[in-house]
């Protein structure tokens, strides 16, 4: 039984961190009609930076807020340099220039930091475990699930209670109405894209301690979080949270079930196997089933 | 018109531009094609091998076994149609006779057959698949790391040796680490009480690791390659289970790059390892001393593969004085082996794959320094081949 | 101009003592018919397949398995392997059609992921291992060892592809696929049920991209999992947008550039990456109808 | 037979709270003029839409002959012989305007699965979208893009295609939106032309063209058909009057 339980914060916590990365992406996608392949790329730099810090001596808050700043000014730049250009552009091109965003990135990456992978500890605060309920739980890993829900909440609330969550949420049905009212467009769209990179960076930050921090760690995660937002339905930030949240469950359940399930009607070696074959391709068997019976998402938005 | 001319003008282009790399220089030093993985995650791998071979040449100042030599290096970035490619650029175009450097296997078993039928060398830095050991094995082809499924016997007879009664093992989905797995059996005879493959891509390992903790095993092997390994680790050690299990590792997973990636998390692992830095022969301590020295970083089992490959090919070189069209006697000199090697003892089988010894190895705090280092324990095997060589009929 | 140029490739190549021109430009010409077949869909009907590479991998595996099998003949070969691309396209079109837009890159990606680690871990096609050819099939009259007579039957298969495809588009067929592309709700209300023209389309290409898997295993006597991964898919795509959507030929341009930049930035420099990035990154943004429309020198507008 | 063609019973669409069409019935008869007018957001186009098969209604059926076409997709019913013009113009941009028509004439075709002759060079495609264009005068303008007409033009075009279908029910809506006076004239002038051939049911909020074109006028207000009947007693009707004309003034 605590086992299930383990199972499913170990669902929850991979879910909450793809959420970071995608509600970034989905903002980006809902409010400017962008598909950024090129989000992992700030993903990594967040780790990077953070690890660097973290080297340096940073204490662990610094560490990530140096990481986070990072991502959000790269994003910047990135907005102003190339997706500017891109907003009125086919997807396709879109697809094109990110991807090749994603070729700079990792080889400035690796001229920056080189090709082995970084280190960064987690907080000596923070190593240990705690036990609840006869559960014994990572308290980092606890940690990560409070950022992550601590995260999305902000985000509610910023966009549900703030006059830029209004814009953000206007400027995704309505461009032209948000135009009207005398709103700079290229400005917020600025804002919205850096908001989103510094998501991505904290998710890579905090990701860094448990992760090899290395040069195409963007593109792993990359497609889950794609998975995620396509999931839920393009464009909502509630559709990202449910579409993560159900990812990082399907994924991690699947890893856990999966291959015992399988062990009472195969042999053993082709259980671990196949268990493991089938494990890698749930989630994508997750959106395949998910958009054939809704084919924009569980939470389409708009009309776009 | 106008369309076709310069459809035509930019069709020259792309073809001349992919061939210019080869007019730029030409011959009086011999050649050596070096396909490696540069790129990617992996591509730190290459990087050591790579470094390790020029150390070789700068220490003979570009000369290897006193003939000059021209390393054309070229980044496979993990793609084997990408390295297929480039040899066939190296052979048809540079004539390149003797190529090296590759990291994959996946990549290697693509390039190596086309290689040796054109009647070229190959000689392996770090890739010794068994379907090029047994039947398959060629005249032209030698390997100077070890085959693929050796690390993973030694691996199993130090667990065995260290008398863990209980193992999970773990590998990701895909038949290196079928074979990994297979190869560490072969030597364990304790009870596996959890098998476990992950995805190729994976990042998170919650989900194994509560499954491990579940199956209260007291120890555990993995392999699992680069980044995927330091991932595991961390989070190996954060959910605790490094206080009840004991980490037996092949050296894929415990080398300097992974003990600098986790730091800590590193303390107290077992592992096995075909060369360590604190190997006592002569020839180790001046490539570690010079190494360090050059790129300023620890060697790592990948950059000592590569200056022995480079070494090797010196002694060959020397034996016909660079004439390679002198192949039998090439061969021959290869086949010998005499050189020395940074791992002590070294000879080939009849497969033309290392017989050597193995070591174990276990990473402990310098009491000085505070720094963790790889320390070799002792011998685990002696004078070892692999199991697919009975199956090599050599012509 | 190009074809010409084409045909003479290999007697010139012999003259030069360059061999490996032929070889470059046959891995070039198989690439450029997935490119090919893959426009289709994305040129003329709009339909961004990220899965392309499951069709070149089932195409190749065919092969090979085939081969394992004993059975080498190129007449039953390689038809099997367009027919089982075919098939496969078939299943995967008729799930992810009702989809659109990004959903239908994503759907296309997930089928071809699960196709990539289906082979991963299929142990008797070699797993990541691959699995090699012992030989090329058996061709009548074609010496299919002969690195020119290859190029050459790759050279005419991509023709005759390219042929095909052009009738298809400007066919009945081929204007209510196109009328599709730029207008759906148009097209059901002529009274066209469109899912059938795009279905038809789609697999037409996952079976062109099924016929480049089986060159592709031919002329490197070896199959591997990377065929079939997303990378691959994305290189697909980028040679289409490179060389200029909705037009053929286009996509032979942007495969042959995309090789021959990627060959020669590998040669030139570690970090070609960095460089390749760059170049595409300007060619996405000021070359806006791709390479062929800059080369049929029209106006970008 | 009786002449009605289309036949619509107890109709109903909502979306969420939001009801659209509310128990509407209506018929469309072959020769005559159906308009349907109602304020903005009465619900016309969607009711519209559930006629020509894009939106499945809740409830009620769409009788087309003695057929139950109610849970048939768009292009089902097209085949059948229902067309529809668009609100906004939906043509394909990058066609001529013969290419545009001479798409509806294969869809009357039997099978466009041809995969082989050019369709560009297919008389038999050709001379029917040519006619068509000349009928409704664009016969000049065959060989251009559809995107570089003018807007009047495009609006002319999408009547073309409705034509060249030779449907037996044509579904209208706003052919007259966007258009100038003498285009209107014009318009009106076509529609008139083609009314005894066809069952036409139109949507319009040009009153001048629902004065001159139609035999019966139904008037729809949030989903809901409040009257019924010709053009001068719906004008005088004071619950009509109420709820729409008067806002016209």
């Amino acid at each position: 039984m605590s086992l299930a339980i383990e199972q499913i914060l170990n669902g929850l916590q991979f879910g909450v961190m793809i959420f970071l990365l995608a509600a970034g992406l989905t903002l980006v996608f809902g409010i400017m009609g962008v598909i950024n392949l090129a989000h992992g790329s700030l993903y990594m730099l967040g780790a990077f930076v953070a690890a660097s810090a973290a080297g340096r001596g940073a204490p662990f808050v610094l560490a990530v807020l140096a990481g986070a700043g990072a991502a959000a000014l790269a994003g910047v730049v990135m907005e102003l340099v190339v997706i500017r250009r891109l907003y009125r552009r086919e997807h396709l091109d879109q697809v094109l220039a990110t991807f090749a965003l994603i070729l700079i990135a990792n080889d400035g990456v690796a001229i920056a930091w080189g090709k082995t992978p970084v280190r960064m500890d987690v907080p000596g605060a923070l190593t240990g475990a705690v036990t609840f309920a006869g559960l014994t739980y990572p308290t980092y890993r606890l940690l990560l699930i409070a950022a992550g829900l601590a995260v999305a909440a902000g985000l509610y609330v910023l966009i549900s209670r703030t006059r830029l969550g209004m814009l953000i949420r206007a400027g995704a049905t309505h461009r032209e109405t948000v135009a009207a009212l005398g709103v700079d467009i290229a400005k917020l769209n600025t804002i919205v894209f850096a908001l989103g990179a510094l998501l991505a960076g904290v998710a890579g930050a905090l990701l860094a301690p448990i992760l090899a921090v290395q040069v195409g760690m963007g593109e792993q995660i990359l497609i889950l979080t794609f998975v995620a937002i396509v999931v839920g339905g393009l464009g909502s930030i509630r559709g990202a949270f449910i579409g993560a949240l159900l990812v990082g469950l399907v994924d991690t359940l699947g890893r856990a079930y999966i291959p015992v399930l399988l062990k009472p009607v195969a042999a053993p070696a082709l259980a671990d196997s196949l268990g493991g074959g089938l494990s890698a391709i749930a989630i994508y068997v997750l959106m395949a089933i998910v958009l054939v019976w809704k084919p924009r998402g569980l939470f389409p938005v708009g009309s776009r | 018109m106008l369309t076709f001319a310069r459809a035509s003008v930019a069709a020259l282009l792309v073809l001349s531009l992919a061939g210019s790399a080869a007019f730029a220089a030409d011959p009086p030093p011999l050649k050596i094609g070096m396909i490696t993985t540069l790129s990617t995650a992996g591509g730190y791998l290459g990087e050591d091998m790579r470094d390790g071979f020029q150390l070789a040449i700068d220490e003979e100042h570009g000369k290897l076994g006193g003939v000059p030599v021209q390393v054309i290096v070229e980044d496979d970035g993990l793609k084997p149609a990408n390295g297929k490619q480039i040899a066939s650029k190296f052979l048809l175009q540079d004539k390149i006779q003797l190529f090296t450097g590759i990291i994959y296997s996946n990549v290697a078993l693509q390039v190596v057959p086309d290689v040796v039928e054109a009647g070229a060398f190959y000689v392996s830095p770090n890739s010794g698949p068994s379907q090029l050991a047994g039947k398959g094995c060629n005249k032209n082809f030698f390997v100077v790391s070890w085959q693929n499924d050796t690390p993973h016997e030694a691996t199993g007879q130090y667990a065995q040796y260290l008398g863990i009664k209980k193992m999970v093992v773990v590998a990701p989905n895909y038949t290196t680490g079928k074979d990994a797995i297979n190869g560490f059996k072969r030597t364990y005879h304790g009870q596996i009480v959890e098998e476990i493959y992950t995805a190729l891509d994976q990042t998170d390992y919650s989900a194994e690791l509560a499954r491990i903790r579940a199956a209260n095993a007291d120890g555990i092997y993995y392999f699992l390659p680069g980044g995927l390994g330091i991932s595991f680790l961390k989070q190996f050690t954060q959910a605790g289970l490094k206080k009840t299990m004991k980490v037996v590792l092949p050296e894929f997973s415990l080398e300097n790059h992974v003990i600098g990636a986790v730091g800590n998390d590193a303390e107290d692992l077992y592992g096995t390892a075909h060369w360590l830095e604190d190997l006592p022969f002569a020839a180790n301590k001046k490539f570690v001393t010079e190494y360090i020295g050059k790129y300023h970083r620890e060697p790592t089992p990948y950059a000592s593969q590569g200056y022995d490959t480079a070494k090797l090919i010196a002694s060959a070189l020397r034996a016909v004085n660079g004439d390679l069209s002198k192949a039998d006697a090439f061969r021959a000199a290869l086949r010998k082996a005499d050189f020395q090697s940074t791992r002590g003892a070294f000879k080939f089988g009849p497969n033309q794959y290392p017989i050597q010894d193995w070591y174990s190895m276990k990473v402990v705090r310098d009491p000085k320094t505070q720094k963790l280092q790889l320390r070799g324990v002792g011998k685990i095997m002696r004078d070892t081949g692999d199991v697919y060589s009975g199956a090599c009929k050599m012509t | 101009m190009t074809l010409a140029l084409l045909i003479a490739l290999p007697p010139l190549a012999a003259v030069l003592d360059q061999p490996f021109w032929v070889n470059t430009v046959t891995r070039i010409l198989i690439l450029a018919l997935a490119a090919v077949s893959l426009d289709l869909i994305v040129g003329y009907g709009g339909l961004v397949s990220f899965g392309h590479a499951a069709y070149f991998a089932v195409g190749g595996y065919t092969i090979a398995v085939l081969a394992q099998h004993g059975i080498d003949a190129a007449l039953i070969a390689w038809p099997a392997a367009v027919v089982a691309a075919a098939v496969l396209a078939a299943i995967v079109g008729t799930l992810s059609l009702r989809t659109t837009g990004i959903f239908f890159i994503m759907i296309t990606l997930a089928f071809a992921q699960m196709v990539f680690f289906t082979l991963v871990a299929v142990k008797a096609w070699g797993g990541n291992d691959g699995l090699p050819l012992d030989a090329r099939s058996v061709l009548p009259l074609v010496n299919l060892r002969d690195p020119n007579a290859l190029y050459f039957v790759c050279l005419g298969l991509l023709l005759a592809f390219v042929a095909l495809a052009a009738q298809l588009v400007e066919s009945r067929f081929g204007m209510v696929l196109r009328g599709a592309r730029s207008s759906e709700r148009r097209m059901l209300a002529l009274g066209f049920p469109t899912f059938r023209y795009k279905l038809v389309a789609f697999v037409v290409a996952g079976a062109g991209a099924g016929l480049a898997g089986a060159l592709w295993a031919e002329y490197a006597r070896f199959v591997s999992t990377d065929m079939a991964s997303w990378t691959r898919s994305g290189e697909f795509l980028v040679m289409v947008i490179l060389g200029g959507l909705g037009s053929l030929v286009g996509a032979i341009y942007g495969a042959a550039v995309l090789l021959g930049l990627e060959s020669f930035l590998a040669g030139f420099t570690e970090h070609w990456m960095l460089l390749l990035g760059a170049i595409l990154l300007v060619v996405v943004l000021f070359a806006k109808r791709g390479l062929y429309g800059w080369l049929a020198g029209a106006n970008d507008g | 037979m009786a002449d009605t063609v289309l036949a619509v019973r107890g109709l109903r669409k909502a979306f969420g709270a939001l009801v659209v069409s509310d128990d509407v019935a209506l018929e469309v008869r072959t020769g005559e003029c159906h308009a349907l007018i109602g304020p903005n957001g009465a619900g016309k186009t969607t009711l519209l839409a559930q006629l020509a098969g894009e939106v499945a209604p809740d409830a009620g059926t769409i009788r087309f002959g003695d057929r139950d076409v109610t849970r048939l997709g768009p292009d089902a019913r097209a085949r059948l012989g229902i067309a529809r013009s668009f609100q906004i113009t939906t043509i394909v941009a990058d066609f001529t305007a013969e290419d545009n028509v001479a798409l509806a004439v294969q869809a009357r075709a039997a099978t466009s699965m041809r995969f082989w002759r050019s369709a560009a060079r297919d008389a038999a495609l050709r001379d029917p979208a040519r006619a068509a264009l000349v009928r409704v005068g664009l016969g000049p303008r065959a060989n251009t893009r559809a995107s570089d007409l003018a807007h009047g033009e495009q609006r002319l075009l999408e009547l073309a295609i409705a034509l060249a279908q030779e449907p037996a029910v044509l579904l209208l809506d706003e052919p007259m939106a966007g258009l100038g006076h003498d285009e209107s004239r014009a318009m009106i002038a076509l529609l008139r032309e083609i009314k005894p051939a066809v069952a036409m049911l139109l949507i319009e909020h040009d009153m001048q063209a629902v004065a001159e074109l139609a035999d019966r006028v139904t008037v729809l207000v949030a989903g809901h058909a409040i009257a019924s009947g010709s053009y001068e007693t719906i004008r005088t009707d004071p619950r009509v009057r109420e709820a729409y004309l008067g806002d016209d003034g």
